[in-house]
């Protein structure tokens, strides 16, 4: 059977929940619980091997190039885990079966746990160090969701993200102390990494990756300074707690010191910054636990505590302190998972967790408080339990190092300290809930569980007995194997027995007890003290954090993006400026090579009439009908630039786009507002100006040095094809509709759909029609002037004949199908200035939309054409022709291509125009109405 | 080339030099709109008209055979100039231009304005 | 057909677009629909078997049979086939969950959104830097007649700057284009590369300011910093589908700039060697952080989809710095995932917020949801790959690239703890939203309606690929790798981009 | 000549660009307008200035670049259906918004510090 | 002597179309300086063909012909914004 | 189908085809063919945008009438020419409203334009009854003169043409 069956299962179990909801809560409970022991089973199969030593492995290939694999690894560490993982989570399934209310959803949440479950089976078992990342995160994933399985409580929620934040930004340090790692070793291999201690802790980035890894790790096991996610992450169901809060996910943490153990311990940044840091933990965990009221309070920081406990043990670096660490964590487990299913089921029977309240409750669940109690002994270390073990085991670590120098003797007065602490609120606990007088105004009678509810607590407590009593027998190979993976190989020699002699361990445990006992005695004392610090609610700062930071973010952003186009118009030129001023700085000689032409009188007075008609335009542009005018000389004198220098098809079209605008421009004059108020301060003026002398400096510089400087390009090539390849003279043109038709194809398409996204933008427009020019003065009645409307109707057909001439001899002339189209557009454009958008739309029925379309389509299939001949899109084909008497003329399919863009124009240009034209209301005073 | 035909050529376009200028010195110099209405719309015609003829017939030559198409655009002048003129003129009229003040029958603005007969002219017909 | 392949991605949509346009189709919006869908699902069939074909080597398709570099080209290589494949997935989706009802909002939404796909396939597959333009153009006035769809103030103002920002791009684009013509002498991009090398001095200053010209283009498309700024209004304005199709639109940007400033200003380009990666580096990690604050500072879901879009692109012009081949790579897999997500993001914004009532998606408290589980896991699977949380895709990409900055401590020190913060603010803006989106409830107990069945389907399509590219990632990465290294390595592919020699 | 030219391509850059940094509507559509000349005129001669040279076969010795010509051909047009949907985007922000202010909004008057002193 | 008198031509038409700038900015009114943008699509006109006959080509022709009938166009369209403010009602 | 659908502006073909010819500059058969195929397909296009207006009558006349118009505009560019470069105070500009007698659109306008293009005129504004003309004269110095001379010339020869 593959190793991966025992990650799989689990896995696919995540959906077995979802699956057999329906059959009821207890099939739900069973049908989940399948899989999870099913994989228990293999691993128990797997046992012996593990621990004769051997290390099982198997590996599959997933994303090579991310150093990816599908590896599953396992071990005495790993095979210490799973048992626990596997283990807690079956009694976790059973005991929630009953603890989870009828309105809460069993599916969800036991897929929930499940996913977890195999997210820890999968951090557990990774042989593969990104592998070990990826479902380390799906730990704090699946640990959101159940922390956030009563949703719609704001504690949970707010709960539930504070424990992703810290244990997200734990893992994003984690994978990055991973990758570090990996980038040293050269491998993701666990095996490899493992057996490059010594690479590893003599790299530079050594301090920077292990700091990373502890990131993670600390955050992970609530470690101090990131201990604060644990308590509020209470707020999730009671089994959560106790599995995940207790038993497993912040165990995961431990696993991972645990499991780098062999090649990052051994230095002393890594007693430093391990061993204080439990050290830390564990006196304030241990100290705030005793004043915490809430049942669970007091546990959640009881672990921080015992976590730190372990972590400390880990920082020591010793070899026994090792084992001792893992020893305790299976304590730990068994203990803490027991004791919060008993707050589970005080809080489920009595409807309270404050102890405050809850007192006396020995007469009222009996059986339950035993089984709490010896828990709760097993917690604060008597002897006979597995706690007093492991915590002897401690004791007896703390006396053997020396790091400290001089001060190393504080190391075990303060975990004596520790100790007397936990004794203590391990006493609140038993004596402040089963006992000290009678319950105070629970909303319900406490009374037992259901029978199966105990169960799970029976079994651990059962095992925190069997623990504590035949350590050697239960888990002495266990912990053998174990210590084997986690120190490389030699396990030190030690003795799993409950007397080991009157020795200084067995006095810190006496000292512990009774000041334990003592400080409990006298704790009202303490709690006045403690009652003069204000109460930070870890919950609130954080969250008070974080609306600084998203108001912080907020303030920022809005500041920077403030909705002013001014401002990004400006920034944007401000950037090609910037990237425009270094290379011209490189440029060293503007001028080129290449002989200039000489000027003359003409070129003088266009350039005179260009620049001053821009300036105008410029100055004017608050008096828009002026600037319109200055703006048309502009556009004029550029399209007779356009015919000097030896581009008549380019004058043409220029022209022809130059009236069109400009009729559009009057459009839309009539819909804006008619007064332009000068707003711009004058400093905002000098700053524009500034920007747009430079930027208008930079582009005429770089023209002149460009035409200043000889060029050879691609074009001999157009010349010498355009007659004998492209069956036309102009060459502009054949290039439009051959060389390069593909251009012209994009291009119509861009006319057409533009025409489409106007008439979309007009069909919706509701515009207040002025109801006189800019002096007020009311309009003219005079709708279609008489001249005008004879004249045009005259010129019509000679624009026609014109555009015609155009179209045809475009091949080879100045021309083509563009120009042609927007001449009868201005034609037709002229009728109805001449005759209004009514009268036309009366006797000219155009499906505009269709001419577009057709127009786009006729060139797009007159290119698909040649797919017949078996020749590229739009290779072209022409052929001379002889007629009797007609004479010689030539057909090409380059005039099926200008035909759909003649249409194309005409369509694009009318749709526009026909749909402004319903904008307008036919309730103007005309002549006709005032007579 | 023909020395004579240069001469024709030259004259033609002396000619119609001469007219464009005028017709914009008029449209810079005249007093007020509805004169400077005048100048372009008259002065260009026969400016433009000669210059093309100076084309056609240096084409003709040039190309050896006739060479009309320049008549298109006189066509095409010819036509549209009124139309201009007259469509201006009615702006000017709406928009209530200053004429100089020495225009005579300024009386009969508002009427013309309003496109209305002459106030009192009831009697015609 | 198949010689012909290499168009049909661009022609498809257009024909289909046409069509749309005219009788008997644009006549029902029912005919419309089909023949969208029809249309959009030819192309994404042929994206794939043009995806398929250029895998035995890069096809060039010569357009008009003017052979290159005086004739427009096609090149369909492995970057620009995976991305034309993309984008048609994007649009078969797009116009899927248009029909759920969008398409009712507004006239043409399905002709534009072919016209737009055209346009984007048409970018992606051209090899010619004018026909670049104009597809650009393409592709832009196809969104600006979509980004107005459904009408509305908010469309209406980001529209206006989105086109007049556009509008001043396209004009440098075209100075930018004048310039190179004017140093190089020709339009072709293989051949400029072969070029660019032998220009004078003074050309050669002429050519830097023409390239660093089209970094403001490209930047302007990608949404770089700062010309970022018209991304946030336009995508929250926009229509779902159409928002969702956009989620590409940033990508053209830096399709481009990986395919100028690593071809014509490779390093083939002598002194003009990756000339732009300096000016973008520092504008890289700066995009990155504007999406970050953003992402924290959005205060509903479409604003921050549009931020992640952001992030998505300053973590893309990272791996244009980056310059390696890996970097590349790891570049490619995270634009395709990122696109995907993205696209989705919005359009699960759109179908929240409609269950919501007023509160619409916004992070306040609302009504119930109608379907919250179901929304609630497309939305947690959308987040997790979005945040690059495991399992899903957004991590592969993510780690892909930490990987590749690793190889210069110089630029890992930025990189890292850059993208690494980005993805734990990203988590908590999505944590926080998440959470209220779908747990903060009020008193309302009105219920909206269900979500159309078109729609849920559009998202899981996009949503499948989420885990697909995890567990297909082996072939992907190899993909993506093969695909950088064609990218780099023009010089080699010269042959066969310019069959004729360069001219 | 090349001078001359330039300097008016700058010159009609510069006023463009100005514009486009206005505040309302209708100068930005001007100022667009005049950009796209001067890039169209930047963009034309990007194949050198050359008179009596019209790329028509038969019609002289020498031939201009007619390739700048036809991508400014193409640029005009689609300059042409920008600045078209540009315009009328303008005439709508103005529908829907109430002002013909590129942001949409107008910008709160300018209150000078003296004037807010009395108001109190 | 043709020659020569081109380029006086020249002269004159730049001197027209100057006059005709000056007019344009100048106004007063805004029906005056349509009256100036008109002349100058008809100068304009000039000056392309004489341009051709510098040249001894037609090529200028269309663009000739095409000014005659866009600057009417405009012309008119201009004076009917004045009139009525919607050009096309 | 009826002649008039085909052929809905015979004259206005025939002048068509010849302004076609004098686009092209040829008598080529192939052009002549394709300018009378454009010649017939053209006034096909724009018959619905027609209004019918008055038929010539009188070709012969409006001939003449043409050429008398011809020389008129020469007279009239000297007489302007005159004026304007002449010293302006002596200018005398008036608004003159002409009585019309011709009905008709086309008649009507073409009048108008003959006043527009002939010496010192411009037609400024015709009433909405299209029974007064409104002209403005750069320089008068007898309005019955003008009147007379209008009537006379131009009005009463359009009115034989069209013979309204
Ligand atoms: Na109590
Ligand atoms: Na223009």
């Amino acid at each position: 059977m593959s190793l991966f069956w025992i990650l799989l299962l689990p896995l696919i179990g995540t959906l077995v929940p979802l699956l057999s909801a329906r059959f009821g809560r207890s099939a739900c409970a069973w049908f989940t619980a399948l899989l999870p022991a099913l994989s228990l089973f293999l691993v128990l199969q797997a046992m012996p091997a593990v621990l004769r030593g051997e290390t099982l492995s198997q590996t599959f290939s997933w994303i090579p190039a991310l150093g990816l694999e599908l590896s599953f690894r396992l071990d005495g560490l790993v095979l210490l885990f799973l048992l626990l993982i596997l283990g807690i989570g079956l009694l976790i399934i059973l005991y929630a079966r009953y603890y989870l209310s009828p309105q809460d959803s069993m599916a969800r949440f036991y897929a929930y746990l499940i996913l977890f479950m195999a997210s820890m089976v999968g951090v557990v078992s990774a042989n593969n160090l990104l592998q070990l990342w990826i479902f380390w995160e799906l730990t704090s994933i699946s640990s959101f969701l159940l922390i956030c399985f009563w949703h719609h409580q704001s504690e949970a929620r707010k709960g539930a993200r504070m424990a992703l934040t810290v244990t997200g930004a734990g893992g994003l340090a984690l994978l990055a102390g991973l990758l570090l790692i990996a980038d040293i070793v050269g491998s993701y291999d666990l095996g490899v990494v493992l057996a490059s201690g010594d690479t590893l802790r003599e790299a530079p980035a050594y301090p920077v990756a292990l700091i990373l890894l502890l990131l993670g790790a600390f955050t992970k096991s609530a470690q101090f300074p990131f201990h604060f996610w644990l308590p509020q992450a209470m707020a999730a169901p009671t089994p959560v707690s106790a599995y995940l809060h207790s038993a497993t996910m912040v165990k995961a943490g431990i696993f991972l010191l645990a499991r780098f153990y062999p090649v990052l311990s051994g230095t002393e940044l890594w007693f430093l910054s391990v061993g204080l840091t439990g050290l830390a933990t564990l006196l304030l965990g241990a100290y705030i636990a005793l004043f915490k009221h809430d049942l669970k309070g007091l546990l959640a920081y009881s672990t921080i505590s015992h976590l730190g406990l372990i972590t400390l043990l880990l920082g020591l670096d010793t070899e026994l302190a090792a084992v001792a660490a893992l020893f305790h964590v299976i304590n730990h487990a068994t203990f803490k998972a027991s004791l919060f299913m008993a707050a589970g089921i005080i809080d489920h029977e009595s409807g309270s967790r404050d102890m405050r309240k809850l007192n006396g409750l020995w007469h009222y669940m009996p059986h339950t408080a035993t089984l709490a109690m010896v828990a709760a002994a097993s917690m604060a270390g008597i002897p006979l339990l597995n706690g007093f073990l492991s915590k002897e085991m401690f004791f007896a670590e703390t006396l053997h190092q020396e790091t400290l120098g001089s001060l190393s003797w504080m190391i075990p007065v303060l975990a004596t300290l520790a100790g007397v602490f936990a004794v203590a609120y391990s006493t609140r606990f038993i004596h402040d809930v089963f006992f000290n007088g009678e319950p105070i105004d629970l909303p319900k009678t406490p009374h037992e569980p259901p029978r199966y509810m105990k169960i799970p607590v029976e079994v651990l407590v059962t095992l925190c007995l069997l623990l504590g009593i035949f350590p050697g027998f239960t888990v002495g190979g266990l912990l053998a194997c174990a210590s084997a993976a986690v120190l490389g190989g030699g396990v030190p020699a030690y003795n799993l027995s409950i007397w080991h002699g009157f020795n200084l361990p067995l006095l810190m445990s006496i000292v512990a007890m009774a000041g334990g006992l003592l400080v409990y005695y006298n704790r009202r004392h303490l709690f006045q003290f403690q009652a003069q610090f204000p109460q930070t609610d870890a919950k609130q700062v954080f969250e008070q954090i974080m609306q600084q930071l998203v108001g912080w973010a907020r303030s920022a952003h809005d500041r920077l993006e403030n909705g002013s186009l001014q401002r990004y118009m400006f920034l944007l030129l401000l950037f090609a400026l910037v990237l425009l001023a270094a290379p011209l700085m490189d440029l060293n000689a503007t001028a080129g090579q290449r002989p200039n032409l000489p000027v003359n009188a003409v070129e003088i007075t266009a350039a005179l009439l260009l620049c001053l008609s821009a300036l105008a335009t410029m100055v004017w542009h608050r008096k828009r009908m002026i600037a319109l005018l200055t703006l048309s000389v502009v556009g004029l004198i550029v399209s007779i630039t356009f015919a000097r220098f030896s581009a008549p098809d380019l004058a043409l079209t220029q022209l022809a786009v130059e009236v069109v605008t400009m009729i559009l421009l009057l459009l839309a004059l009539f819909f804006l507002p008619q007064k332009t108020p000068k707003e711009s301060p004058p400093r905002r003026v000098v700053r524009d100006l500034g920007i747009a002398a430079m930027l208008g400096g930079f582009i005429g510089t770089i023209n002149y040095a460009l035409i200043t400087r000889p060029l050879h390009s691609i074009s001999d090539f157009f010349l010498a094809n355009s007659k004998s390849g492209g069956g036309g003279s102009n060459v502009v043109n054949v290039i439009l509709v051959d060389f390069r038709g593909f251009d012209t194809l994009g291009e119509i398409t861009v006319l057409g759909v533009a025409a489409l996204g106007i008439y979309k933008l007009i069909v919706r427009m509701r515009l207040y029609l002025p109801a006189g020019d800019e002096s007020g003065r009311a309009w003219a009645r005079d709708r279609h002037p008489m001249m005008l409307a004879v004249i045009s109707q005259s010129l019509l057909p000679l624009a026609l004949l014109v555009s015609a001439y155009i179209f045809l001899r475009g091949h080879n002339l100045p021309g083509g199908g563009f120009i042609a189209g927007l001449v009868t557009s201005v034609a037709l454009i002229q009728q109805y200035v001449a005759h209004g958008v009514d009268w036309i739309k009366g006797r000219l029925n155009i499906n505009y939309q269709w001419l577009i379309a057709s127009g786009v389509l006729i060139a797009t299939l007159t290119g698909m054409g040649s797919w017949i001949f078996g020749h590229p899109f739009l290779s072209s084909w022409f052929d001379h022709f002889h007629l009797p008497w007609i004479g010689e003329f030539e057909l090409a399919s380059a005039m099926l291509f200008d035909l759909g863009v003649y249409l194309t124009v005409v369509g694009a240009t009318l749709l526009i125009l026909a749909s402004l034209g319903t904008l307008t209301t036919n309730h103007r005073p005309t002549l006709a109405e005032s007579e | 080339m023909n020395v004579w035909l240069e001469v024709v050529v030259s004259i033609l376009l002396l000619i119609g030099g001469f007219f464009v200028l005028v017709g914009s010195i008029g449209l810079a110099r005249l007093p007020d709109f509805y004169t400077r209405l005048h100048s372009p719309t008259k002065a260009t015609t026969l400016g433009m008209g000669a210059i093309l003829i100076a084309s056609m017939i240096l084409m003709s030559h040039e190309q050896g055979v006739l060479s009309l198409h320049e008549l298109l655009i006189t066509l095409f002048l010819l036509i549209t100039a009124p139309v201009t003129a007259h469509m201006l003129a009615k702006t000017a009229l709406h928009q209530e231009a200053h004429p100089l003040e020495r225009t005579r029958s300024l009386q009969l603005l508002p009427s013309a304005r309003e496109q209305q007969p002459p106030a009192g002219a009831d009697s015609h017909d | 057909m198949s010689t012909h392949l290499p168009i049909l991605p661009i022609l498809l949509p257009l024909l289909g677009a046409l069509l749309l346009l005219l009788p008997p189709l644009s006549g029902s919006l029912r005919r419309q629909r089909a023949a969208a869908l029809l249309f959009a699902l030819l192309t994404l069939l042929t994206s794939l078997l043009l995806l398929r074909l250029q895998l035995q080597g890069i096809q060039l398709y010569v357009l008009g049979g003017w052979q290159p570099p005086f004739g427009i080209v096609l090149v369909a290589d492995r970057l620009s086939s995976l991305l034309v494949l993309l984008t048609s997935l994007l649009g078969v989706t797009s116009i899927l969950y248009a029909c759920g009802g969008a398409d009712r909002d507004g006239a043409h939404l399905h002709p534009l959104l072919l016209f737009q796909i055209m346009g984007i396939n048409g970018a992606f597959l051209t090899g010619d830097l004018f026909n670049l333009f104009v597809f650009f153009e393409v592709l832009l006035i196809a969104s600006y007649g979509l980004l107005i769809h459904g009408g509305g103030k908010q469309k209406t103002q980001a529209s206006f700057h989105y086109v007049a920002l556009n509008l001043m791009g396209s004009s440098l684009f075209l100075i930018a284009l004048g310039i190179l013509y004017a140093t190089l002498g020709t339009l072709n991009i293989a051949d400029m590369s072969t070029k660019i090398a032998a220009l004078s001095d003074g050309e050669q200053a002429l050519a830097r300011a023409g390239g660093l010209l089209l970094l403001v283009v490209f930047g302007l498309k990608a949404a770089m910093l700062p010309l970022h700024f018209w991304l946030g209004p336009a995508y929250t304005a926009a229509s779902a589908p159409v928002a969702a199709l956009f989620a590409i639109m940033t990508k053209v940007g830096i399709y481009s700039m990986f395919r100028i400033f690593t071809v014509v200003f490779g390093e083939s380009a002598g002194e003009l060697a990756f000339m732009a990666q300096p000016w973008i580096w520092p504008l890289a990690l700066l995009t990155l952080l504007a999406g970050t604050v953003g992402a924290l500072a959005s205060a509903n879901l479409r604003q921050l989809s549009a931020n992640l879009v952001v992030i998505s692109v300053g973590t893309l012009l990272i791996a244009i710095v980056l310059q390696s081949e890996a970097a590349t790579s790891a570049g490619l897999y995270y634009l395709v995932h990122s696109t995907l997500v993205c696209a989705a993001l919005f359009l699960l914004a759109d179908l929240i917020g409609q269950q919501r009532g007023k509160a619409a998606d916004w992070f306040v408290m609302s009504r119930r949801l109608r379907q919250p589980t179901l929304l609630g896991i497309l939305f947690f699977v959308a987040a997790m790959t979005v945040a690059g949380v495991p399992p899903f895709s957004g991590f592969v990409g993510k780690v892909l690239l930490l990987q590749a900055a690793a190889h210069s401590t110089a630029q890992m020190v930025w990189v890292w703890p850059l993208l690494l913060l980005s993805s734990l603010v990203v988590i908590i803006a999505l944590a926080r939203g998440g959470t209220t989106l779908f747990c903060r409830h009020s008193n309302d107990r009105s219920r909206g309606e269900a979500a159309s069945p078109w729609r849920v389907a559009a998202v899981t399509l996009l949503l499948l690929a989420a885990p697909l590219m995890v567990i297909l990632g082996g072939p992907l990465t190899q993909y993506t790798r093969e695909a950088a290294g064609q990218l780099h390595a023009v010089p080699d592919y010269l042959p066969v981009l310019l069959p004729g020699g360069p001219s | 000549m090349e001078a001359l030219y330039a300097s008016c391509v700058g010159l009609l850059s510069f006023a463009g660009i100005f514009l486009c940094l206005r505040g309302r509507t209708f100068p930005v559509v001007l100022g667009l307008t005049l950009i796209s000349y001067a890039v169209n005129l930047f963009l034309f001669s990007s194949g050198r200035l050359l008179l009596n040279a019209v790329p028509i076969l038969g019609s002289g010795e020498r031939y201009a670049d007619p390739l700048p010509q036809a991508l400014v051909l193409t640029a005009i047009v689609i300059g042409f259906a920008m600045t078209a949907f540009i315009v009328i985007l303008a005439m709508r922000a103005r529908a829907d918004l109430g002002n013909d202010h590129v942001d949409g909004h107008l910008p709160p008057p300018p209150t000078p510090a003296r004037e807010r002193g009395e108001n109190r | 002597m043709l020659e020569i008198t081109l380029m006086i031509v020249n002269g004159t038409l730049c001197v027209a179309l100057l006059l005709n700038l000056w007019r344009l900015l100048r106004g007063p009114d805004l029906t005056d300086r349509i009256l100036a943008l008109d002349t100058m699509y008809i100068n304009s006109i000039a000056l392309l063909i004489v341009y051709g006959i510098q040249l001894r080509t037609t090529l200028y022709f269309e663009a000739a012909l095409l000014i005659a009938l866009l600057g009417f166009v405009s012309s008119v369209a201009l004076c009917k914004y004045l009139l009525r403010g919607d050009i096309i009602e | 189908m009826s002649r008039a659908f085909w052929l809905p502006m015979p004259r206005h073909s025939a002048l068509l085809l010849i302004v076609w010819l004098l686009l092209n500059n040829t008598l080529a058969p192939g052009q002549i063919v394709l300018g009378a195929l454009l010649a017939l397909l053209i006034p096909l296009l724009c018959a619905p945008l027609r209004t019918r207006q008055p038929r010539v009558r009188r070709p012969l006349l409006a001939l003449g009438y043409l050429l008398r118009l011809m020389g008129d505009i020469v007279v009239a560019n000297v007489e302007v020419a005159r004026l304007v470069l002449g010293p302006l105070q002596r200018l005398q500009p008036a608004f003159v409203a002409l009585p019309l007698e011709i009905e008709g659109e086309l008649p009507i306008t073409l009048l108008a334009s003959t006043i527009s293009l002939t010496p010192g005129t411009v037609s400024a504004e015709l009433s909405c009854d299209r029974k007064w003309l409104y002209i403005h004269a750069l320089h008068l110095t007898d309005e019955q003169a003008l009147i007379a001379k209008i009537k006379s010339r131009y009005e009463a020869p359009l009115k034989e043409i069209f013979a309204c």
